[in-house]
């Protein structure tokens, strides 16, 4: 059963990373932002497979905290790629 | 099998000096000096992983050291992103391009 | 009845795997931003959903439990809160060009 | 275990891929979206050592705040693609860092078999403490000496950070980039998340004294809800002038003084802790530092005086 989560938790890693190449693509900041955004949820599901995995009742904070900062960043990311498109246009 | 980061360390070392010495902006300079310096931690964190004993699951000295070590590094590249903005500004009333 | 939950646990966390590669695959080939969005928001709702779902019979109970619900919550909120940020920046942009 | 080695290969694939585009890429946005993704990873990592202490930290300061800082550096740039050298200039710096790895690698390789280790001395200090996570123990304990001078660094960093702000400026308000426009899914976020974050935040602190977390993580996570908070627009970046503010920032290392100094008289050295105190002290010590360090690291982000008070 933990080898199961563990291969799971690199299973869903290596599929969002493969996302990740919409950060390269683009063509918007948009874009760029919901990759990164996928490879946060991506990552919470994979810590917390790996919480099971390795038996680690610690890595389910680390899971809460990056819940918790993921929706920090998707803000900046947002904030920040409307910045950035703007004044690409200029 | 904890050796497998060992090595990852070592490349990300390399990542980041590669990035230090080719990026001509300091923001890129700086992320390559923080790429550099987690290639550093992490080799700390294998070292702490090999010295498990006494019951525990590795050493917690150098694991403290790491934790301080990322604090500290948070400083200096807030410090440096200081830096770049307020060389920016005075860029800009220079009427710099 | 604890191998019952197991095969509940394995269908549950490998939907939940499915539907991150559905929402990869979708935001890498659909074709316009809205879209992608649609893609991207059924991984982060109901692929998290599921693992968690699929983990809930075999944590601690009950702050075990509690965490990852909380969890779950939190993705939900930030997904939906910034999906209607991402959303109305991507309207915006066009109806001002 | 193979499924553990398929864990540690696969995290370590990823951790270069990232590290590598988030160097390589031209695009300063792009990078920085990558170097977010490779503190995730990276805490990842983390957690498969056997570092937990180390991930929550990881999490909160890499992926946290110093991704809004970085961010609101790249904003600002006016450029948005990086100009890179010669051809031949990035070869013979790639040939130099491979140089580097590679001796780096020798080293791994070489690391004597019976792995030098602090351990059971960090578990004396353990017991004496009453605690039951060494890593904490470690910081507040056994080096406490070291933690308290990473306090004062902070706070160097800080004063350095104000000083870049111009003369007219002074006494005023941080000027936080994006922090003109609201909306209502973001109020809602930041009234939501920030409570919740704010708890977290406590509870990661609380529990630092026997399971991981600890201050920097406690810390770190209530100064990006700090962060989330000036985003929707729901609280302003403080007067710099403020007293309140002077006096919160250093609570951590006075207080840490005032119980080095009082070691003196109490069990007879500097930073030395009364016997059967050591907990209840030590966690006078965390409460300060848990306040002062979610302050400094939001004021580090938000930048010098902006605007005139």
């Amino acid at each position: 059963m933990r080898e199961f989560y563990l291969l799971a938790g690199v299973f869903i890693l290596l599929t969002v990373a493969v996302g990740l190449t919409r950060v390269l693509l683009g063509p918007r900041g948009a874009d760029r932002m919901m990759a990164a955004q996928l490879l946060g949820s991506g990552g919470i599901a994979a810590m917390l497979l790996t919480a099971a995995g390795l038996e680690s009742a610690a890595a389910l904070d680390v899971a809460l905290t990056f819940a918790l900062l993921a929706a920090v960043a998707a803000v900046a990311f947002t904030k920040s790629s409307g910045r950035a498109a703007r004044t690409e246009e200029d | 099998m904890s050796e497998i980061f060992g090595f990852t360390a070592a490349c990300l070392v390399g990542l980041g000096l590669y990035g230090l010495i080719v990026h001509s902006s300091a923001l890129r300079k700086i992320l390559s000096f923080n790429v550099l310096g987690s290639g550093i931690f992490l080799l700390l964190g294998v070292i702490a992983r090999r010295g498990a004993a006494a019951g525990l699951v590795a050493d917690p000295v150098p694991q403290a050291l790491v934790i301080t070590g990322i604090v500290v590094a948070f400083s200096a590249t807030a410090l440096g992103v200081a830096l770049i903005r307020r060389l920016d500004e005075d860029d800009e009333e220079e009427g710099e391009p | 009845m604890s191998e019952a939950l197991d095969v509940f646990t394995r269908i549950a966390v490998s939907l939940g795997a499915m539907f991150f590669l559905a929402g990869t695959v979708g935001l890498l080939r659909f074709p316009d931003t809205l879209s992608r969005l649609h893609a991207l928001t059924k991984a982060d709702n109901l692929g998290l959903g599921l693992i968690v779902l699929g983990l809930l019979p075999q944590v601690a109970w009950p702050f075990g439990a509690l965490k990852l619900v909380l969890v779950w919550v939190l993705v939900l909120a930030a997904s939906a809160a910034s999906s209607q940020l991402v959303a109305r920046k991507v309207r915006g942009g066009k109806d001002r060009s | 275990m193979n499924a553990v080695y398929g864990l540690f290969a696969g995290l370590s694939a990823l951790l270069l891929v990232v590290a590598g585009f988030a160097v390589v890429t031209r695009r300063h946005f792009a990078a920085v979206v990558g170097f977010t993704a490779f503190g995730l990873l990276l805490s990842l990592a983390w957690v498969a050592l056997a570092a937990p202490d180390v991930a929550l930290t990881e999490a909160a300061v890499g992926g946290g705040v110093t991704g809004v800082l970085l961010l609101s550096a790249s904003v600002q740039m006016r450029a948005k693609m990086e100009v890179l050298p010669s051809w031949g200039v990035r070869f013979i710096a790639a040939v130099l860092a491979a140089i580097v790895t590679a001796g780096l690698m020798l080293v791994v390789l070489m690391l004597p078999d019976e792995a030098p280790t602090l351990a059971p001395a960090a578990k004396e200090s353990l017991a004496f403490t009453g605690m039951g996570n060494p890593a904490t123990a470690v910081l507040m304990a056994y080096r406490a000496l070291d933690t308290m001078l990473e306090k004062v660094v902070l706070l160097l960093a800080l004063v350095a950070v104000w000083s870049l702000g111009r003369d007219h400026f002074w006494g005023g308000r941080p000027d936080f980039d994006f922090s003109t426009q609201t909306s209502g899914p973001l109020l809602l976020l930041a009234r939501v998340l920030v409570p919740v974050g704010v708890l977290v935040g406590i509870y990661l602190f609380w529990v630092g004294a026997d399971e991981p977390g600890g201050a920097f993580a406690g810390g770190a996570l209530i100064a990006a809800m700090g962060l989330l908070a000036f985003f929707a627009g729901v609280a302003r970046p403080p007067l710099v002038g403020s007293g309140w503010l002077r006096w919160a920032v250093v609570a951590g290392i006075a207080v840490f003084l005032i119980v080095g100094f009082g070691g003196f008289w109490g069990a007879g050295d500097f930073l030395a802790y009364p016997d059967g105190l050591a907990k209840p002290v030590i966690v006078v010590i965390e409460v300060a530092m848990t306040l002062s360090i979610a302050l400094t690291l939001v004021l580090l982000v938000v930048g010098p005086p902006g605007r005139r008070p």
